[in-house]
């Protein structure tokens, strides 16, 4: 039987936890700035926008299709050897080496989850009936005040148990920052695991605190999925209200 | 147990290779100097057979742990806590040279302490050579040497940076070090050796019948020439001779 | 007021309007009758640009849209000129009664919200929704949903207003307070096409009556000349079972 | 040795791993897409016990990393087993990495299955209702298919980061194409990553483009008379 | 044949059905009239529980539902015997008209395909449907999508029969043939209950008419005693309009 040294485990818990403002910071701007970006690419696509629409189905193509890690590496050591190019073409004196690590973190998950996020909107709007639309230009709204005073609110909702999806997985995706030197939770596991050979406790411990980040995420969003499903009645005989348990009182 | 009535040792061996303790020929079947140890082992044990398994070495730790796998073989270093987790031999098969690698001209580098304020190429969280640095942290409080990590490091672009003047210094294997060095050819030198680590293979608590017959045998082959042949093999030394006619007499830090 | 010049629309290989010309003056009530799938959904669709005809010219009164090359300001100005009630409702689902009737003054006429509520609590209670009016669309009956959708037009107070089967859930209590609210407005000079089947309802409120058929005007003309004493072989027809006593004096 | 040659070789050593990628891939989408189906409709009607079970793996399965699932029912679930004198040790690794992968994406999925089902709209159930079908056929016949063409740009996010997460088989042994990759990094002490990581890249891309193909035709044939909002 | 004991239905706090008992004997034809709110609609949906009843017992011939505690193979069975028309038709949107009609005769009823499109090819011509027969509902005017909602229900020739305003969307031509059709069907012993706002209607179809106001039956009994000699006040009010000739004869 394996001899899980839950004293250490429990011991180490706090080191552990130093990591999850980075944790949390990374997922969170990625995820506004990312729904942000998704959003419009989302709208270029459904509206066919001439060469935007080419150019964004290669974009999400591309951004999907390719690692993480990759494109991590790519802004890592990308950008410190285009600006060493700079430096010498424009004679600039930018040092890469002052870029922070977590900046660059920002950038690639930004970018990352935007194209996840375009798919999750476009999918979202496309589930909204087009007389909402109609019915909006009828009373003289531009389509952009349509698109955010009546159809995003309904796609919003659609979208919700999706954008779940991505931001849980976006907490965990954070470890790959490591590849580019930012310690959150995952890495500074399995900094304190390495000396004796502890893996399976931080493993565990780094889960758990995984667990309980994504935990009050659900909380969050069971919340607000409620409130705005409550508000539209959709549902009237489907049961589908879902946060008369929150998840995990079991 | 196969046929023929051996009971089947699974070995499980890490990705994190490194020739030529352990790596892949083409058709990803392990080779280098641990599986040619291995070889030998088997030979004399005549009552297993072993089977090998790929994995992350983390992965693969935890399977020992489980009891998943019976041990695992990398370069594992020993130390107390870990030996609290993982049934150690007392006899170790072959040893880690490690280093501080620096540029030519730099002569203010040459043991770990001279490290202390200085910049060090970033590092794997796990691995022996972290564990070295760790633990002479733990024994310095307060000259502690700063350890930046970096998951996946290449130890081709560390040297590189070594090399651009971006880090003071690399901590790094010795043989690693050729291997990379006969690629790329960089401006470096070993600047120093800061140990000579003994490596072994990790076992299950539960093997420990094993394990002693691990010693035995690995005695013997220390014994009768099988294992500095080998190293002179893959290394091109004789590792089991003492550090300074390592140092001195044979290896050519700088060629 | 009104013009519509030679207006053509295809789906695919369906001919749905063949060249509609018509002409509606201030302050006219004009209905629109004919059989099913005629077209006059898509006729009325057209005149506020829901639906893109495939050809000929739309102006309501100095503002000309040509459909070969529309352009977008125009557009958006001829819908703030028109309202429309549709003949599926599309009533805003994540918005209440009363929010559907002021979302339109407040984003697109730049209402006060204190002076929008006012608006829509009036029209509202006109339409006797006034105890419903924090309810949402999927909350009511068929009828309450079609005055919801009467007031949300209303309440713009356009120069034309568009009616799509006004009065097709209504019950002929409620028809009866809806014809007089259309005849108040229509006093008050606002021009208005108005889809219906009713036949009682097209000769009380209107003072001209188009017959439809096939995507062409077969007939048009006083309400008493078409509805009474039609000219077309068509007309007649479709008129045979109104027609209590059928009139066999051409 | 030429430079092509060298990529040549990269290629045809990593390509030659696709298989195993596309099999892990194929298998355990289908069984986490039947389990996620499942979950959804549990968690919507909220059948009491179940729902719970349902809500606690969800929560579960999706927040922590898939390496530790993996390592719960690689090394865990064994010894578990053992305990009931059940010896499972001498399965195919292969088979513990289907089990955590089609967990592990289930419950990913039965969210993306929950809020396409819940846009359907319950006319659509109340029509079949009406025409005198019992609730299963009516989910069969009317709703899933309709949740499914919404769901079609989620279910491509997700079968596109289930393929990503084939690579971590790796872990416990089986050698993908990213196990390949990190292979032949490990050989070279990390020399000529760029090349790899390239390789690797245009390999999963292609991979990709290929799903996405299929999703996309999906979505045109699918569509079935529905309009798109950027119609008016 | 019809048998509704008692039946309570609130919304919330809105108490929609407030104890309704009606009788209706086979190859009856009722039609069910009442201003807009009335609940009309809620006690169709009752019928085949698609609203479940908060209080009563539903029978039809010698199946009796008690919806205090309902058993699921008898609803099943209820609605199997019932067909509905919805006043907002609820096709399948992602079938074709044909499919529409099919899909109940081959899941429900298991019948062949072949026989299914035989029949649904059938009743899509009565209606006026023949060329329409692969369009998508999305793709049909508003009568027309109320005639598949009127042939789905037809075709699969239940005991009883539900339709809520089934001729709202029709012009008076198509209102004729529906009549002659739904004549047919009560020839052949079908039940029928219809809720209906054209007065005209439902005196034609109907072999008895039941007024609802506010949850209540008012009053009911054969179309000329109530249609034209109604004796109760509220009947009375509301059928004002319709009685072109106020009868001040009480
Ligand atoms: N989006 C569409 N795609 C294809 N065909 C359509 C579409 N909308 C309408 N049609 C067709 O155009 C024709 C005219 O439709 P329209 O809705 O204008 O009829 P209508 O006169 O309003 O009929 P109703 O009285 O039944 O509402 C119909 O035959 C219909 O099938
Ligand atoms: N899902 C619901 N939630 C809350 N209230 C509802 C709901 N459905 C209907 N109601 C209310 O119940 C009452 C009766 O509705 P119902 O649809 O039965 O009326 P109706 O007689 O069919 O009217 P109409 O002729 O306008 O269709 C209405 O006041 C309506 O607002
Ligand atoms: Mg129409
Ligand atoms: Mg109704």
């Amino acid at each position: 039987m394996p001899i899980i040294n839950f004293e250490f485990a429990i011991q180490e818990i706090p080191a552990v936890l130093k990591g999850v403002p980075i944790t949390l910071a990374i997922a969170v701007v990625a995820m506004v700035f990312g729904l942000i970006f998704g959003l419009l690419i989302a709208l270029c696509r459904i509206y066919r926008v001439p060469i935007l629409n080419r150019l964004f189905i290669i974009y999400i193509s591309f951004i999907r299709g390719t690692p993480l890690l990759v494109q991590l590496y790519v802004f890592f050591y990308g950008v410190p050897v285009l600006l060493d190019k700079m430096n010498q073409s424009f004679g600039t004196a930018y040092n890469a080496d002052h870029i922070s690590p977590l900046l660059y973190a920002f950038i690639a998950f930004t970018i990352n989850v935007s194209a996840y996020q375009a798919e999750i909107m476009r999918a979202s709007l496309n589930a909204v009936q087009i007389g909402q639309m109609e019915a909006a230009h009828s009373v003289g709204m531009t389509t952009f005040q349509a698109l955010k005073r009546i159809v995003l609110p309904q796609a919003f909702l659609v979208a919700l148990p999706n954008l779940g999806n991505t931001f849980i997985g976006l907490i965990k995706a954070t470890s790959l920052a490591f590849a580019v030197k930012v310690v959150e939770v995952m890495a500074l596991a399995k900094i304190i695991a390495n000396d004796g050979y502890h893996f399976l406790e931080m493993y565990l411990v780094a889960a758990l605190i995984y667990w309980l980040i994504c935990w009050l995420l659900e909380v969050l969003f069971t919340f607000v999925e409620e409130k705005m499903r409550n508000k539209e009645i959709k549902q009237k005989k489907m049961n589908t209200t879902i946060s008369k348990d929150l998840p995990l009182r079991v | 147990t196969t046929e023929d009535g051996k009971k089947i040792i699974t070995v499980a061996i890490s990705d994190e290779v490194n020739p030529p303790f352990l790596y892949a020929d083409d058709d990803n079947k392990p080779i280098g100097y641990d599986m040619d140890y291995l070889k030998e082992v088997e030979k004399k044990l005549e009552d297993y057979h072993f089977e090998y398994v790929w994995g992350e070495e983390e992965a693969n730790l935890v399977g020992v742990d489980t009891g998943k796998y019976d041990f695992a073989i990398n370069w594992f270093f020993k130390n107390p806590e870990r030996e609290e987790k993982f049934l150690y031999p007392e006899q170790e098969f072959g040893y880690s040279l490690t280093s501080l690698v620096t540029q030519p001209d730099r002569d203010d580098i040459k043991t770990l302490e001279d490290m202390v304020g200085k910049k060090l190429a970033p590092m794997s969280p796990s691995g022996g050579l972290r564990t070295i640095l760790n633990s002479y942290n733990k024994n310095n409080p307060d000259e502690q040497i700063e350890i930046e990590s970096i998951e996946f490091p290449s130890n081709a672009d560390n040297l590189q940076r070594v090399n651009d003047g971006k880090d003071d210094a690399m901590f790094i294997n010795v043989t690693t070090f050729n291997a990379v060095q006969e690629e790329l050819d960089l401006n470096l030198k070993v600047a120093g050796i800061v140990s000579k680590e003994p490596v072994y293979a990790v076992f299950n608590k539960e093997q420990t019948e094993l394990a002693k017959e691990f010693d035995e045998v690995t005695k013997e082959l220390i014994e009768d020439g099988t294992l500095p042949d080998l190293a002179e093999k893959w290394f091109k030394i004789n590792f089991f001779e003492n550090l300074d006619y390592i140092n001195e007499e044979n290896y050519k830090f700088n060629p | 007021m009104i013009l519509l010049k030679h207006i053509h629309k295809k789906f695919k290989n369906n001919h749905v309007l063949k060249g509609i010309d018509l002409e509606v003056s201030k302050g006219d009530v004009v209905t629109i009758i004919g059989p099913s799938g005629s077209g006059k959904t898509t006729l009325l669709r057209c005149v506020n640009y829901l639906e893109k005809p495939d050809e000929g010219i739309i102006s309501i009164n100095d503002l000309t849209i040509q459909t070969k090359k529309p352009v977008k300001k125009d557009i958006l100005q001829l819908r703030r000129r028109t309202a429309m009630v549709f003949q599926h409702y599309n009533l805003f689902e994540n918005k209440t009664v009363l929010e559907n009737v002021t979302e339109g003054l407040i984003i697109a006429q730049k209402k006060s919200k204190k002076m929008a509520r006012e608006i829509g609590v009036d029209i509202l209670t006109k339409v006797g929704l006034a105890d419903k009016i924090n309810a949402y669309p999927q909350q009511l009956s068929g009828g309450q949903k079609q005055r919801v959708g009467i007031a949300r037009a209303l309440a713009l107070n356009p120069d034309v207003l568009l009616f799509d089967e006004p009065t097709s859930a209504l019950d002929p209590e409620m028809v009866g307070e809806v014809l007089e609210i259309i005849r108040e407005i229509a006093s008050g000079g606002v021009t208005m096409m108005i889809v219906t089947h009713e036949i009682d309802f097209a000769c009380e409120v209107s003072n001209r009556v188009v017959f439809m058929d096939d995507g062409q005007i077969i007939e048009q003309g006083p309400p008493d000349d078409i509805l009474i004493h039609p000219k077309q072989e068509r007309t007649r027809k479709f008129l045979k079972r109104i027609m209590k006593e059928p009139d066999f004096t051409i | 040795m030429s430079v092509m040659n060298d990529w040549f070789s990269l290629f045809i050593q990593v390509l030659d791993k696709l298989p195993i990628t596309l099999f892990m891939l194929l298998i355990s989408l289908v069984c986490s897409l039947v389990l996620g189906v499942a979950i959804a409709i549990v968690r919507i009607k909220r059948f009491t016990v179940l729902y719970q079970i349902a809500t606690f793996y969800l929560s579960f399965c999706r927040s922590t990393p898939l390496l530790v699932q993996l390592f719960l029912v690689y090394f865990g679930l064994p010894q578990l087993l053992l305990a009931f004198q059940i010896d499972i040790n001498s399965l195919d690794r292969m088979i513990f990495v289907l089990i955590s992968l089609s967990l592990h994406n289930a419950a990913y999925l039965s969210e993306v299955v929950r809020s396409a089902y819940l846009a359907v709209g319950e006319d659509q159930f109340e029509a079949a209702y009406s025409v005198g079908m019992t609730y299963t056929q009516a989910l069969w016949r009317v709703v899933l298919p309709q949740a499914f063409v919404l769901s079609l740009p989620n279910l491509g996010n997700n079968i596109i980061e289930l393929l990503k997460d084939t690579s971590l088989a790796f872990t416990i042994g089986i050698i993908d194409i990213m196990g390949q990759v990190r292979i032949i990094l490990g050989n070279n002490h990390g020399i000529g990553m760029f090349e790899i990581y390239v390789v690797i890249s245009l390999i999963y891309w292609g991979t990709c483009i290929l799903i996405e193909m299929v999703i996309s035709t999906l979505e045109k044939v699918l569509k079935k008379g529905k309009v798109s909002l950027s119609k008016s």
